[in-house]
Parts: C-alpha cells; structure tokens; sequence
C-alpha cells in the first residue's frame, strides 16, 4: 500500500519502513502520514508491528530501511533525546515511570528536557510539570514516590511525563490497556483535550471503545503492513480487518471492546 | 506521617550515636594504649605486621624472630642500660599486607602508644612508607627485611637497614659459579616487577657485565602472575647456563613446577626468595634438591654473637622454640631487635635521638653477621651466603670460608634428585 | 526531603568543625581522619556514578592511580609545586574519563561493571611496564612531613564533593543522572542525551578521586601500582556508599565513618586474624539488615530498630 | 621442525592447557551469575576450601590422590554453599545488584580470614609421584597434570551442560533464570533452585579447588586471583553460557600465553610477559565492547 497521503504538509509522515529482527520481518515497507492537529488511531492484532512503528518513529529503534520525516526534516540518524526536544514524544506500553523519583520529579524530568526544557529555567519547569499533573489529575499524588502509584496512576504519569516535554506530536502506547471503565473515560478527555491544545497525536490502542471514540482517522497493521486506513467506523466494518484483527470465526460479528 | 518532631529526634539520636561512637573508639584506643609508657622497667618496641593478607607468611616469620629475641632477652633478665635492668616488650599490630596501613600503625605507636623504638614491617613497600614517619617523628627504626636500596636513597636518618642491600641478593650466586669448573657462561633471569626484586635483577645484570657471563635471556613478569609457562618455555628455548629467579615464594614455586613439566635443565638455578624457607622443601620434595638461593643468613655462618653466642646456638635456640629450622626471615629479625640493644647499651640512654647516634656508630659482630652501617643507614659491610639445598637440607655452599658443603654442581637431571 | 537535608547540613557543619581539631590530636587521630576524609571523598565521587547514575564502576580506583602518578611525575620530573601537580591530576583523570567513558559507558550493569574492573586493572599493568614511572618500583616524591597540611587538603576536598554533590542533586545535571539510573529508555525520550550526562558524572567522579589520589601520593611520599590500583580502595568505596545509602547527598560519607570506626575499633589492637574475621560477619549483617543503606532511616524511615519493618524489607528481597 | 615452529606450538599448548584451569574456576561462577545475577566475590574463597579439602585428604591417612578426591571437594562445597545460599544469600538476592555482591565480598572476607585463624598462613602443597612429569607430542611437552585438568574441565562443562538442558531439574533452573515470576506461576519452588544453582556453582569452585591444589601453593589467599580471571572468563564465553566458561578460559589462556612471550614477536619490543595482562585486558575490553554477549555467544535482540 502506497503513503496514505492527507495533506499537503503533514506533521509526520513515514516512509516505507522497514525493520528486520534477524529473520524476522517486523514491518514490511510501511508508510503513513499524520496531518497537524490529527489524533490518528493504529491498531492490529498483537505482533502487527504497532509498538515497533512507535519505537522507529521515537529513535530508540533503528529501521533497515525508509524514512521518518518530521516537519520535513528525515530523522533517520537523530538520537531519540534530540527527536524528543523537537517536540516528538512517546510513552510506553510496559510503563516506564522513575521509580524511585517522586511523581512532581518524574513530571518535571520531561519538562527540563523536553522541547523547550534547556531554555526553561529550574523554577519554571517544575511549574510547567504541576500544571501537567493537575490536567492529568494526579496533582494529589505529586510528592508520592512514583513506585507507589496504582497502575491506573501510573498510566497517568506516563502520559503526564509525555505531556511535560510540551510535545508537538505524542506517541501513545496502549495507555488505557487495564484500565476501568471510568478511568478510560478520563483517559478519552485528557486525549481530547490535549490534542484541542494543538498537539498531533497517534495512538495504539486495543480498548476498541476509545480508538472509535477519539480517533478522527484509523490505519490497520497486520503482520507487518498496513492493510487499510480511513474513518473509524469504515476501517472497522471492513471485512479484511475485521479477518486479521479479530480472526475468522468473529466474521460479520460487531467488533467491540 | 512523621513530624518534623519525630525526625529531629531521630537526628539528635544519630548525632549522639555518631559521637557517642567517636568518644568509645577514642576511649578504646586509650584504654588499649600500653602501660609500658608509665611503668619505667619495660623497654617497648613497636611493629606494624602482616598477619594478614599477602605477605602475612613472611609477617609470621618476622614475628617468630621479634618474639624469639624478646623471650631470650627477658629469661635472661633484661637489657642493662646504664647499670639498670629493663624487661622488653613488643607491641604488634596488623597492617592487612598494605604499606598506607603500614605508616598508619607505625604513627599510631609513636603518637598514640609512646613508643619510642620501632621495628620494621615486613617488606621494601611498607618499610619505605613507615620511614616517612619515623623520620618525620625522629624515632629510630631498625628495618630486618626492606632490602630495596630507594628506602635509603632519601637522605634520611632514622632508618637503619641490618641486612645487605637487595642488589647483592645473587650476586653471590654468580661469584660462585665463576668457581666452578666448567665454568658457565650463559644466564637467564626472570624478574617480578616489583621494587625489590626489580634491584635484585639490576644487581645481576650489573654483575654479569663485569665478569664475563653473558645474558641470553631478561624478562620481567607481573607480580601476581599464575602461569609462568610460557616463560619457562622462552628460556628452554635459550638453553642458559644458569637461571636465577628474582621474586617470591610463590613465583619460585610456579617456575619450579614449569621447569619440570617442560624439562627445562640449567647447570644451575637460584632465587632471591624461596629456597631458604621452609615451605621450599615441603612443596618440592625431591625437586627441591640442588636448587640454590641468595640467603641474608645460613646457620652454618661461624660469626660469634655476644648474645646467642653464635648462629649454631641460635639457630638450635629457635628450633626448640619454634619446631622449626629459622630461616633467614626468622634470624634477620632476631637480629633487628638485638641490634638496638647493642645500640641502646652503647650509648647507656633510652633517649631515641641518643639511640641513633649510637646505631649510626655501631659497627658489632653478631650470630647474624657484621652489622655496621653507612652514611644512608645500609648494612653494606655483611655479605651474602648462597644455600644450596641438598638431600632435603639447607647447605652453606658459599662464601668459602663458611661454607659446610660444596656445591652440587651440575644440576642433575629431573628425576633424578 | 527535609531531613535528609538537613543531615547534609549537619555532616557540612561536622566537618567545618573537624577543621579545628589538629592542634587537639595526636598524629595517630590525624592520621585516622586523614584517611577517612579520603574514603570517604572516594565514596562520595563513586556516588555520583554508581549512586545516582546507577553505573556501577569498578574502575574508579584507575582515576586515584591516575591522579596519583600524575601528581608524582609532574613533581618529580617536571619539578611542579604541589598545587600545580594536584590541578595537573585532576584534569588528566578527568580527560582519560571522557575519552574511556564515551566508548565503556554505553554499556550496561554487568558489562559495564567488567570493562570498568578491566579498566582498573589494565590500568595498573600498563602503568607497571612504564620506564617513565618507574615500572613495579613505582615513584618517589618529595617528603613534606607536615601532616596537618594533607588532613585539611582531604577535609577540603571531602567538603567539596558533598557540595559539589548537594548542587548536582538539585540541578537539571541531577535529575539527568536520576532519570537514566531509574530508566535510560525513558529518560532519552524525555530529552535527556544520556551519553553525555553520563560521561559528565563520571569525569566529576573521576576528577574528585584523582585529587584525593594525588593528595595521597605526596602524603606518603612513595607510590607503587599495586598500592594505588589497589581494587580493595575501589570496593570500599562502593561499601561505603552503599553502606550510608547510594544515591543520597552525604549516605557515602556516614557509611565511610561507619566503616572507618569499625575497622579503627577492631583492627587495630589486634595481630589475629579474628579482626578480619569480625569485620567480615558485621558486614554480612549490615547488609541482610540494611540493604538500601542507613540514609533512608535517617530521613524519615522507621528507625534501625524497627524488627517488624527489617522483616518486611527481608520477605520482600528473598524469593 | 623449525625451533620458531616449535616455538610457536609450544607457547599455544600452554595457552591452551593453562585455559583449563581458568575454565574450571569461570564455570560456577559464570552459572550463579547468569543464572541468579548475583556476581559471587566468595566463589574464590570456594575455590580455596575446595583446595584445602583435597590437601586434606591427600595428606590424610586415605592419601587419596587429588584428582580423585574431586567429587568429594564438590559434595563438600555442594552443602556449604547449598548453606550459604539459603541462610544469607538469598536475604538478599531481590535487593539490588550491589547488595549481593557487598554480601559475597563480605563472605569472602571472612572465610579467608577463618581459613587463616586456622590453617595459618603456611605455604602448603599437593605433590603428587606424577608431579611434573610430562608426555610428548613430537617436539612439545604436554604435562600430565595440565593435561588432565583441561580434561577434566571440559567433562565438567559437559556434565553441566547435560544437566541443564536434559534434566527436569537443569530445565526448571533455566526456565528460572529467563523469568523468576513465570517460574513461579509454573510451581517451580524459586528458592530451592536458587540454592541448587548456588550449591553447584559451590560445587563446581570445590572442583576447581581440587585442579587447582596440584598446581599452585595452597594459602588462605589463593582464590583472590582466580576470581578476577573467573570474572573475565565468564564474560569472554558469555554470561551463563555454560560451554562459554571452556571457551573463555582457553581463549584467555592462550591470548596470555602469546602475550607473554616476547621471543614469540622478535622485534616488537613492547611484547613480553610484563605486558601479558595488558594485552589480556585490552582483548577483553574489546570483546566486551564488541561482542558484549561472549565469543561464543549470540546476538539477541
């Protein structure tokens, strides 16, 4: 499948990626764009290479071939910290939250490093990180030890970490995967309202309620490769995803959470 | 949640902790420091030995000899200084085989136990650390095994070397095979690199170019090296007339053992350390047989000693004491102890710098051979002996004069020792 | 955060103090502190990459030796005053940090840890087949037998690293440090350039022990590879630190006193092994006991001698 | 043959024979470490009692010969460190990494000294009728024991390696290994694998204690050194990579054996045995920067 062309000028575009973990073809010639302000849903069965895509996108994985553009600019040799002060950042979907710093810390390590991190002064990133954490809702937990949070907190904190580095575009991994209902609710909001505040934002996700609900454009990976992009409600009713993603016997079922 | 109450009273309690441990380690110290200070009938000497670590083998050995001198002199009733009679005493503590800890202890008897006599630590490293505070403290200090002539390149005044310099070591090796017929001509040497034995190998070098043998083969070797095979391998390819080991017990076990697993054979062998000792023996067996070494003192040396009488005595003294034959180790640090007796004696005073001046002066003849010393504090005057060891006993083969036994030589084949 | 800033305070306060007491002591006291001042700079400077970094380096020691024969060759052959050769010590350690830190430093916990001790001890041999420096005889300095001037150079530079420490803490440096000690992935997509801070901590660390190894090397006047490379100087500095709590501002300087008094009661008065012996089995038990160190007790944990909490903290590091 | 060749074969074979011996002391090492990562300081103080307890019995009334006194060494350090496992190491083993090793310097330290309250500081030695004596291949000397300890630290290597991947025993430690809480839920009992894997890297230093006893002076000190070189082993062959350990203790022989001879490189005056541990090291710092996974590994993603 050819670049899913959106605009003229897309925050992020991807171009043909290839990655290889040994034998093992994990993305197979991918490419995608992302328009400014979108929020774009990335779903596909486990092992579709979603994560991968992520970590290609974010520098901390190597590609073997192809191209991430950012703004124009390939990012192909930039170290994943120098993508991160462009203003591209990303959480992970085991979490990854400095344990032994407390919550208000982790939060402010984002914002003394992030995009305009070394240009902020010590005071003024600590602040930054408090608004994150109230606008995540975590303000009540800020002076607790990060390893003491629930893992709905912690899911939290690691999109308010992202947030922190006051991203252009944020790469989100799963964050609502063990979350309640409630909380996946909450999640939904904040996603809203930080993409309302001007940030691109692409979002793996398997909580099939939230990818319909926020997603404004869906992209399906299988195996490797991009098999179909579009409206949520399209993508989803289309019979090869629906073949790959939920398996054959769920054919002409709904797909739901 | 804890107050701000509760953490300051878990403060005060760690700073009272922390002071109340500073105040028990100095009260402790204090407690531990010797009576001999007050009590004027007891002369205290102080040692800083290795009972652990590395060298604590040749510590052991050390210590045997300190103690063995201590016991007699105090059967015998003491030291006479200036018509009075005083008990000796020696106050050890363990340097863990580290020089820095050495000059820690040594200040610590000076500073802290009043000591006003120092013995040396075992070995050239530690000796020139703990000569930096004697001298600094103007304590004299009688060294029985620092060989390493750097000690007294420093102009200092308080150290006094009782044994002959370490470039000497096997030089008396070589003065013997100039006697032996055929002459041997070819020498291989294996140095440890370190500071003694690094002077014991420019000794031979030196010697070696002044006297017609040639040097087929130098090599230096790291001191805590564990497989010397290859080596042994370099030097059987040289067939050398001689091989001479300059290291430590160990190495000299290592390369025995190469030499027989790869039948290296050599007219003669000696070592700087190692043949002399006890453990030589034990751990080679027969091999051991023939194998000689540089050696500060033999108990077959006739020297006459005003105190044991002579090395036979001595030697036959220590051996009931110890169970075993002294080494030199054993006899040098017996020696180091008598030495300030005689120097204390001479000069009738207990005042350190009175000491000194009496120790730069003395020039006596004791079991353990001449003990004088020139302007830098080194016994040049003694000469070394050579051993050789034959049928499972140590045997004077050299000087000529004080040898009971001629060489064995060649060196017969393995197997057949 | 509170207490354990103020401990830092008191431990500044304490050693301000210390300053005043050589006229007090015997040379045997001056002696002792001059020695632990200097631990315990080295646990301070280990801190700040195995502590706060989380690199665990057994390669400190090569920066003492480094500082130390640095210090002595510029004395010796080169005839600098004192305050020349220490300034020449820090920075040469400081450039072979940089230049082996960038290379050794992308590696991780357990390879990191070998190519460290590797370093340590390839250091050693190559500085003992060296004509320059003397090979295994190894150097001899001036003799300045004014021991009160090295007790206030160590107490100083004691001091400074836990200041040096205390800002570094609570700098963007610090949190740079914390970040890639709790997660390097994590800390990279945030925007910290790992590889840079992380050689940056251990040039400061390294910087720190060559000034307390060239400050050695004049004080005993003699130096030797297997004395100044001596690993046994690097895995004291990690008990140390690890003792007072890794990771805290002053933790490496209270588990430094620690130690320092242990062995100054045991070892000293005895010529039996049994002090080794006794050394060893307390340290076996501060360590099932206390196995994040003394600092977190300090500051607002529940005390040492809580048996219900040391129980809970046991269940939780077995299997 | 040329005496160059001879040379040159001579120097390999001692390389190669000296690998035994580090071999055999990286084993059990090698195998607590990648097994329970705990990097065991004390696996040299193991290796000493191993030595010890086959000097024993080779100077005791049975005269066993060393060399056959080697499974009662191991069943030996089997139990202690089976013991030492279950009393104090494993208080610890979840803590960081540093802890544990703090605690096995802190057993090393005093069993040395123990040994040195007890056995003194004497210098012993196991000296055995085929001491020194040696067979040649051609124009080089091979020695008995040298040979025989390589031979045995290769049936050692094997034996483990049987255990590990044919066992349920040898699996359940693997599987351990690769996920502590996955084992778990599988019913493996953690903490008596943990202590198996540390009784028979016990087990496996009592071994090397034995091979070592024939070769080097016995003293309370001895295993300090074999512990650096097992350190570097381990990860010359590659954490845990039980035939590693073989590999990397004949690599490291040889790399030292070549180092060490000067005569081997005329002309290249910077060769020579003073200069056999930097070349070792400087080898081993690029194997590590590398090759991080071993010589023998491979990469894993």
């Amino acid at each position: 499948m050819s670049a899913v062309a959106v605009a003229s000028r897309p925050a992020l575009s991807a171009r043909d990626i290839v990655v290889r973990f040994g034998g093992l073809v994990a993305l197979d010639g991918v490419s995608l764009e992302v328009a400014p302000r979108e929020i774009l849903g990335l779903i596909g069965p486990n092992g579709a290479g979603k994560t991968t895509l992520l970590s290609v996108m974010s520098g901390t994985l190597r590609h073997n071939a192809g191209a991430v553009l950012v703004g124009g600019r390939d990012l192909t040799h930039i170290p994943p910290y120098e993508i991160a002060r462009l203003g591209l950042a990303r959480t992970f979907q085991v979490v990854k939250p400095f344990a032994n710093l407390t919550v208000r810390e982790n939060a402010a390590v984002g914002a003394l490093f992030g995009r305009h991190g070394l240009r902020r002064s010590f005071a003024a990133a600590f602040a930054a990180a408090d608004a994150v954490l109230e606008r995540s809702g975590l303000a009540a937990h800020a002076d607790r030890q990060a390893s003491d949070l629930t893992l709905a907190d912690r899911k939290r904190l690691e999109i308010a970490k992202a947030l922190a580095t006051d991203p252009e575009i944020l790469l989100l991994d799963e964050v609502m995967a063990g979350l309640t209902p409630a909380e996946i609710d909450q999640a939904m909001n904040l996603l809203r309202s930080v993409n309302a505040g001007g940030v691109t934002l692409i979002v793996v996700e398997h909580v099939m309620k939230a990818i319909m609900g926020v997603s404004q454009r869906v992209v399906v990976l299988d195996r490797g490769k991009l098999i179909a992009h579009g409206k949520p409600a399209d993508v989803v009713a289309n019979p090869l995803v629906i073949e790959a993603y939920l398996g054959k016997r769920y054919r002409g079922g709904s797909p739901g959470a | 949640m804890r107050t701000a109450r509760d953490r300051h009273h878990r403060l005060f309690a760690f700073l009272s902790g922390i002071t109340a441990a500073s105040i028990l380690c100095i009260a402790g110290a204090a407690a531990v420091a010797p009576p001999a200070a007050a009590d004027d009938n007891v002369i205290t000497f102080g040692a800083a030995l290795s009972t652990t670590g590395r060298d604590s083998r040749e510590g052991a050995l050390t210590k045997e000899g300190y103690d063995f001198w201590k016991d007699y002199v105090n059967s015998q009733g003491g030291i006479k200084i200036a018509g009075k009679l005083y008990k000796v005493d020696i106050k050890y503590y363990d340097d863990g085989s580290d020089a820095a800890t050495s000059a820690k202890l040594v200040e610590r008897l000076i500073t802290q136990d009043n000591v006003k006599f120092i013995l040396a630590p075992y070995g050239s490293s530690a000796t020139f650390a703990a000569s930096a505070i004697t001298e600094k403290y103007q304590v004299p200090m009688v060294d029985p095994n620092g060989a390493a002539e750097a000690i007294f390149n420093r102009g200092f005044h308080y150290t006094f070397a009782i044994l002959s310099p370490a470039k000497k070591y096997l030089q008396g090796i070589l003065e013997l095979a100039m006697t032996l017929k055929p002459r041997p001509a070819s020498v291989a040497v294996l140095a440890a690199n370190d500071k003694f034995s690094l002077e014991v190998a420019e000794g031979i070098s030196d010697f070696v170019t002044k006297n017609g043998f040639t040097e087929v083969f130098y090599s230096e070797y790291p001191p805590d090296t564990k497989d010397v095979a290859t080596l042994l391998t370099q030097v059987k390819a040289k067939n050398p007339d001689i091989i001479l080991g300059s290291g430590h017990l160990q190495d000299s076990l290592l390369i025995m053992r190469a030499a027989k697993d790869q039948s290296v054979t050599s007219k003669v062998i000696g070592f700087s350390v190692g043949p002399s000792t006890p453990d030589f023996i034990t751990s080679l067996g027969p091999d051991a047989n023939g194998v000689m070494g540089g050696a500060q003192w033999t108990t077959t040396l006739n020297y006459i000693d005003p105190l044991f009488g002579n090395a036979e005595r001595y030697a036959k003294l220590f051996e009931a004491k110890y169970h075993h034959i002294p080494d030199y180790h054993n006899a040098e640090s017996t020696a180091a102890p008598e030495t300030f007796q005689f120097a204390m004696e001479k000069a009738g005073s207990l005042d350190p710098a009175k000491v000194r001046d009496a120790l730069a002066a003395l020039d006596v003849e004791t079991f353990y051979g001449r003990i004088k010393f020139d302007s830098r504090g080194v016994n040049i005057y003694k000469p070394m002996a050579v051993e050789q060891i034959q049928n499972g006993t140590h045997m004077t083969v050299w000087p000529a004069d004080a040898a009971n036994a001629s060489a064995v030589y060649p060196l017969k084949a393995w197997g057949q020792r | 955060m509170a207490a354990r800033r103020r401990v830092t305070y008191v431990i500044l306060g304490l050693l301000a103090l210390a300053a005043l007491l050589p006229p007090h002591l015997n040379g045997y006291w001056v002696h002792v502190l001059t020695l632990f001042f200097m631990m315990a700079s080295l646990a301070q400077a280990w801190n700040l990459i195995g502590g706060y970094t989380g690199y665990v380096s057994f390669g400190n020691v090569a920066f003492f030796g480094t500082g130390a024969y640095a210090c002595a060759y510029t004395m010796t052959e080169m005839h600098w005053p004192f305050w020349g050769a220490f300034i020449a010590a820090i920075v040469v350690a400081a450039l072979f940090a940089t230049i082996l830190g960038t290379p050794i430093l992308r590696l991780r916990g357990h390879y990191f840890a070998i190519a460290t001790l590797s370093l340590a001890i390839g250091t050693q041999a190559l500085v003992q087949q060296l004509p320059p420096l003397g090979k295994g005889s190894g150097m001899t300095l001036p003799l300045n037998s004014d021991f009160h001037f090295f007790y206030w150079v160590m107490l100083a530079i004691l001091g400074a690293s836990i200041v040096v420490t205390m800002f570094i803490a609570r700098s963007r440096f610090g949190y740079a440090l914390s970040a890639i000690r709790e997660n390097e992935e994590a800390a990279a997509v945030l925007g910290i350039n790992a590889a840079v801070a992380k050689v940056g901590a251990w040039t400061v660390s390294a910087g720190i022990t060559a000034a307390a190894g060239a400050t050695f090397a004049y004080w005993t006047s003699f130096i030797d590879p297997p004395t100044v490379f001596d690993l046994n100087f690097n895995v004291l500095m990690i008990i140390m630190a690890m003792l007072g709590g890794a990771a805290s501002v002053a933790g490496p300087t209270i588990g430094s006193f620690i130690i320092s008094a242990i062995g100054e009661a045991l070892g000293a008065q005895s010529v039996s092994p049994w002090h080794a012996v006794v050394l060893g089995g307390i340290i076996v038990v501060i360590v099932i006991l206390l196995p994040r160190g003394i600092m977190p007790y300090l500051a607002g944990g529940p005390p040492v001698w809580n048996l219900q909490m040391v129980r809970r903290q046991l269940r939780a590091s077995r299997v | 043959m040329g005496t160059a060749l001879t040379l040159y074969l001579q120097v390999l074979v001692n390389g190669l024979l000296a690998g035994g011996i580090y071999a055999a002391a990286a084993l059990g090492f090698s195998l607590v470490w990648g097994i329970m990562n705990v990097i065991n300081i004390a696996h040299g103080a193991f290796i000493m009692l191993g030595a010890y307890a086959s000097y024993w019995l080779f100077v005791g009334p049975m005269h066993l010969d060393p060399f056959l006194s080697i499974p009662l060494a191991m069943a030996v350090m089997f139990v202690l460190a089976y013991a030492t496992q279950r009393l104090l190491v494993n208080q610890v083993v979840r803590a960081p990494l540093l802890t544990t090793f703090l605690l096995t310097f802190a057993l090393s330290i005093f069993i040395t000294n123990l040994a040195q309250v007890f056995w003194l500081s004497d210098i012993r030695s196991v000296t055995t009728a085929y001491s020194g004596s040696s067979f040649a291949l051609g124009p080089i000397t091979v020695p008995w024991i040298k040979f025989w300890t390589l031979a045995i630290a290769a049936l050692l290597t094997l034996a483990l390696q049987t255990f590990m991947t044919r066992t349920k025993l040898g699996r359940a430690i693997r599987a351990t290994s690769m996920d502590v809480d996955a084992a778990r839920l599988a019913g493996v009992d953690v903490a008596r694998i943990y202590a198996l894997t540390f009784g028979i890297g016990g087990a496996l230093a009592g071994a090397a204690g034995s091979l070592a006893s024939v070769s080097y002076a016995i003293t309370p000190t001895m295993g300090d050194s074999f512990v650096v070189r097992a350190f570097i082993v381990a990860v010359l062959g590659g954490l845990g990579n039980v035939n590693g350990a073989l590999v990397g203790g004949i690599v490291y022989g040889i790399v030292e054996s070549f180092g060490a001879c000067g005569s081997c490189f005329p002309g290249v005056h910077f060769l020579g045995e003073g200069f056999k541990d930097v070349i070792a090291l400087v080898v081993l710092l690029l194997i590590i920067l590398f090759r991080p996974y071993g010589l023998v590994g491979k990469a894993t993603a």
